[in-house]
């Protein structure tokens, strides 16, 4: 296989050379490129996301910080929630439907990834404007797509945003939320110690879904996607996720995981390469085991699949028929295909033959990093200069007022909400109209302790701001986020951030990305909130035009008496109203 | 008057999780000797006029612009009977 | 007071029915859908969700689960059972009720509060309500249709069988406007919207009317 | 192996919104010419052994049990080709 079909530059093959001091196997070639995609390795985003690092304030609810599935924050009494925003957005604008639901799919996997049981999604959209383009087929698709989904695995949808610029045409913004709840000293990590521990996948059966490489396409304008290179749509099925949240949890009751991966964007390579990267080193596979739904797949397709709902797992030997039968008792498919070892070595075999043999690390964790040159865009002082002051006043405020509430921008969202369901698990205490979903956690969870705590969630972002100055305007979004999240009467926690920018390989784009993860990390260290998570897209343009840079950030809150949360809106008339700050 | 007939099925290569529900649903009712199930549509069109070339031309376009998503679909049109 | 509350691969809702149940100082039973066993509860509660994904119809598969063909015998013998959402779709296709559940009118899934007239107050699980009176529960669904044949409506409507009807605006384009029905003997009833949604100030629809149900079958049980 | 389909309509006498949006979008798309549309679902069938009688009356005992609900629902059976 062609290395740059793949989408691999010719350095970063002579990386691949270097490392393995050989020519790669087309298998390898597979792992290396989807690993190494901008996708899977952060190569363009790394080098800046490390402030949020760096610059992250102290925090004593931080259990588990960025690098893993998700962060947890501790939350009190025992308790601890995960919670992570992610991009789905190239798959919702080639299909809506399946592109936005398999959206919800994968950041709800990650949530489970943790340990946690998944408890609410919200979502976060941009569309062109309501009469342009195909907005008539994107929007309705992917409200449908997170719809079907999330109501289908029985998670409330506490909020969101929609919101309409031109600037999205061709490039809709689909980011979902997931938060789940766990008990803190059940912390599950993405990891396989242990030599002689297998190594079992568990879910759906592996088909052709995403092969070509939607890793690729998530790394690539649309122009460079010629139709025949365009991967197979990857169709979601929820029940099988709602069977595997559910059997996953029983997995974690009866403790038989050592560790454990969801299988996301770069499949079967990323699990296999992370778990072993960060276990005891290596890992046998026999690609052969893999239960596939098309029987004619090879085994480089099997490696770069992103079929859906499907885990990976580490399991104790002793453990496995334990593991197995709570599978069968959900009617999840389950099989072992490898095992743990301390070669330092992934190797994997097809037919008999090693097709595999590499260092996983290499792959999960040293994967090329740019520092891609960046610089103000030239028209970025004009723009500024261009302020409110030259628009016209408006004669009639009343016509004005009444233009207003009745745009796109300020419509009530019902058309939306109202197809997703707010109600289910009956712990949701605030969710539309408010400004932030509030639940109350009380999980029906063997050992966990009652308690009378809440958590709160608001995502904000405002892409026009941030193409004026990405730097405030990523702060303008935690701080938006964080205020909705303070006036249900939590205490506002913890970060997770979806970053949506154009091409890295612009300069401009890339001084906007720059500018934003600054910001951002600088507000969270003000605040004294750390990001835990989160998810960056690129390639959000069409030809040189870039999308608004759209920083979009998730806070999460704790509450302590969820009784206690105040409600938005004006509950009895003769109450006074009393304006607060600037 | 004459009764097109629209069928619009799952490409093969994509997952179809009723299909799929259905087929694992059988043995437990018992029905054996199935080895696969595969959902998809049926659109009856009925036209005012013949099913003359036009007008099955016509329906051809309908099913591809409407009746079915190319994306992750096939269909095929025919005329009753 | 044991109530059972069945959970098929797909439920969603049962969380919620059980908790309701206990509120109401029921003791909850978790029933499998895979076990021939009812354990010998004194009710049944089929709550909602998407059993079996809803692939193929909604219900039409969970119809077959073994712990339906105890269920069905029992339900037929005069065992209370109350579906809602999924579960009025299961009872439906297990014709312990009839009729049949499709497609919304408006082909979207509607999830909102929706006011509801109680128009039978003599079944198992509304024995709490006044006749015509006004409750507001969630519906949340897209296949919440209720088609029958003209001679079955006749017939639910000449014997009172219309237990729950939409008031102000039809959610899904029911026939009659039709939320809920009940079997011949009142013992079996379906409904679309979800009382276990609404038995909390803090959480769920605004306001408690979906305790009448619970408290409706504790008091029968208890009476019994 | 052998192929047998399933179709399924709902009955002439229950409104079937899906198939009535479909019929009020095509004037605005430009499609003229379609007094009504219908929509059905189709189920195709894997046998794992030749399509013969028995075979047959089973896949129609799956049809009135299972893939169509009867209430509602009309049916047909037959072998593809
Ligand atoms: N995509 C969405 N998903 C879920 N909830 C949403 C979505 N968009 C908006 N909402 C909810 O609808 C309500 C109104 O949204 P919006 O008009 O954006 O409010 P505001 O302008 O006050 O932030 C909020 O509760 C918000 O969380």
């Amino acid at each position: 296989m062609p290395f740059a079909e793949l989408g691999m530059k010719q350095d970063e093959y002579d990386r691949v050379v270097a490392i393995l001091g050989r020519r790669p196997t087309g298998s390898e070639l597979a792992i290396y490129s989807v690993m190494w995609s901008e996708h899977c390795s952060y190569k363009s985003s790394k080098v800046h996301l490390r402030q949020f690092g760096t610059k992250a304030p102290k925090s004593e609810a931080l259990l588990v910080g960025m690098g893993e599935n998700a962060g947890v924050v501790d939350i009190g009494d025992g308790w601890a929630a995960t919670f992570k925003i992610e991009s789905h957005n190239h798959p919702s604008y080639v299909e809506p439907h399946q592109g936005a639901a398999t959206g919800v799919g994968g950041i709800v996997r990650d949530i489970m990834s943790m340990g946690a049981r998944p408890v609410a999604v919200m979502d976060s959209l941009r569309f062109g404007g309501l009469d342009q383009g195909d907005t008539r087929r994107v929007l309705p698709g992917v409200v449908e797509g997170i719809s079907h989904y999330g109501n289908c695995l029985g998670l409330p949808n506490i909020g969101g945003e929609v919101v309409f610029d031109p600037c999205y045409i061709g490039n809709p913004l689909v980011n979902a939320l997931c938060v789940g709840l766990l008990r803190k000293d059940q912390i599950k990590l993405a990891t396989a110690p242990g030599p002689g521990n297998k190594v079992i996948l568990f879910g759906a059966r592996t088909g052709a879904d995403g092969i070509g490489g939607a890793s690729v396409l998530a790394s690539a304008t649309f122009e460079d996607e010629s139709q025949a290179k365009r991967p197979a749509v990857q169709v979601g099925d929820p029940f099988m996720e709602k069977l595997l949240i559910e059997c996953c949890l029983e997995l974690y009751q009866a403790d038989v995981v050592v560790g454990i991966q969801d299988l996301g964007a770069a499949g079967v390579s990323c699990a296999t390469t992370e778990l072993a990267a960060k276990g005891t080193g290596g890992m046998t596979v026999d690609l052969n085991l893999v239960p596939l739904r098309d029987p004619t797949l090879r085994p480089e397709e099997i490696l770069m699949s992103e079929s859906q709902e499907r885990m990976m797992a580490v399991v104790t030997p002793g453990d496995i028929d334990a593991f197995l039968a709570i599978c069968a008792k959900w009617d999840v498919p389950a099989t072992v295909i490898g095992e743990v070892t301390d070669t330092g070595r992934l190797v994997m075999t097809w037919d008999g033959e090693v097709i595999v043999d590499i260092p996983p690390g290499t792959a999960a964790d040293e994967g090329p990093v740019y520092e891609r040159p960046f610089h103000e865009p030239l028209g970025q002082h004009d723009l500024n200069l261009d302020t409110p002051d030259s628009l016209e006043r408006p004669s009639d405020l009343r016509t004005t007022l009444l233009q207003l509430i009745a745009s796109a921008n300020l419509s009530s969202r019902e058309w939306v909400t109202s197809q997703y369901d707010r109600y289910v698990r009956g712990n949701t205490v605030l969710a539309q109209p408010a400004d932030a979903g509030l639940l109350r956690v009380s999980e029906v969870m063997p050992g966990a302790e009652e308690t009378t705590r809440g958590i709160a969630l608001a995502t904000d972002g405002n892409g026009r701001y941030a193409k004026l100055d990405p730097y405030a305007g990523a702060q303008l979004a935690l701080s938006e986020a964080y205020r909705n999240v303070a006036v249900t009467g939590a205490t506002p926690l913890a970060v997770t951030n979806c970053l949506n920018f154009g091409s890295p390989e612009d300069p401009e784009v890339m001084w906007q990305f720059a500018e934003a993860v600054r910001g951002l990390a600088d507000a969270c260290k003000t605040l004294g909130v750390p990001v835990t998570g989160g998810n960056v897209s690129f390639y959000n343009q069409t030809g040189s035009a870039a999308i608004n840079p759209t920083p979009v950030v998730g806070v999460l809150g704790v509450i302590d008496d969820v009784a206690k949360r105040v409600r938005s809106g004006f509950p009895a008339a003769g109450l006074r109203v009393v304006l607060l700050g600037a | 008057m004459a009764r097109v007939i629209v069928d619009v099925m799952l490409k093969p290569e994509i997952l179809d999780p009723q299909g799929q529900a259905i087929a694992r649903a059988l043995p437990r009712l018992g029905f054996s000797g199935v080895s696969d199930v595969r959902q998809g549509k049926r659109f009856e069109v009925e036209l005012d006029g013949p099913a003359d070339d036009a007008a099955i031309a016509e329906v051809r376009k309908m099913a591809e612009t409407l009746l079915a998503n190319t994306v992750i679909e096939d269909f095929v049109v025919r005329v009753e009977g | 007071m044991r109530v059972g509350v069945v959970t098929f691969p797909g439920t969603l809702d049962d969380q919620d029915a059980a908790r309701a149940l206990r509120l109401a100082g029921a003791e909850a039973v978790p029933l499998w859908h895979a076990d021939h066993d009812l354990k010998g509860v004194d009710a049944v509660f089929l709550p909602g969700g998407f059993s079996y994904g809803d692939y193929l119809r909604c219900g039409a598969i969970s119809r077959f689960a073994p712990l339906m063909t105890e269920l069905i015998p029992a339900a037929q013998a005069g065992l209370p059972v109350l579906g809602t959402c999924n579960g009025f779709q299961i009872l439906c296709e297990a014709h312990l009720l009839p009729g049949a559940l499709v497609r919304n009118a408006g082909l979207h899934y509607v999830c909102r509060d929706q006011r509801i007239r109680v128009d039978n107050a003599s079944t198992a699980w509304t024995t709490d309500f006044a006749e015509g009176q006004e409750i507001t529960l969630p519906v949340k669904h897209g296949e919440g249709r209720y088609v029958a044949d003209a001679e079955t409506l006749a017939e639910l409507e000449a014997t009172g069988r219309v237990v729950f009807r939409y008031a102000g605006s039809n959610p899904n384009g029911s026939l009659n406007d039709i939320a809920g029905i009940t079997n011949e003997a009142g013992n079996v009833v379906g409904l679309m919207p979800h009382p276990e949604h609404a038995v909390e100030e803090l959480t769920g629809a605004p306001g408690v009317d979906g305790r009448g149900f619970f408290s409706s079958i504790v008091r029968k049980l208890v009476n019994a």
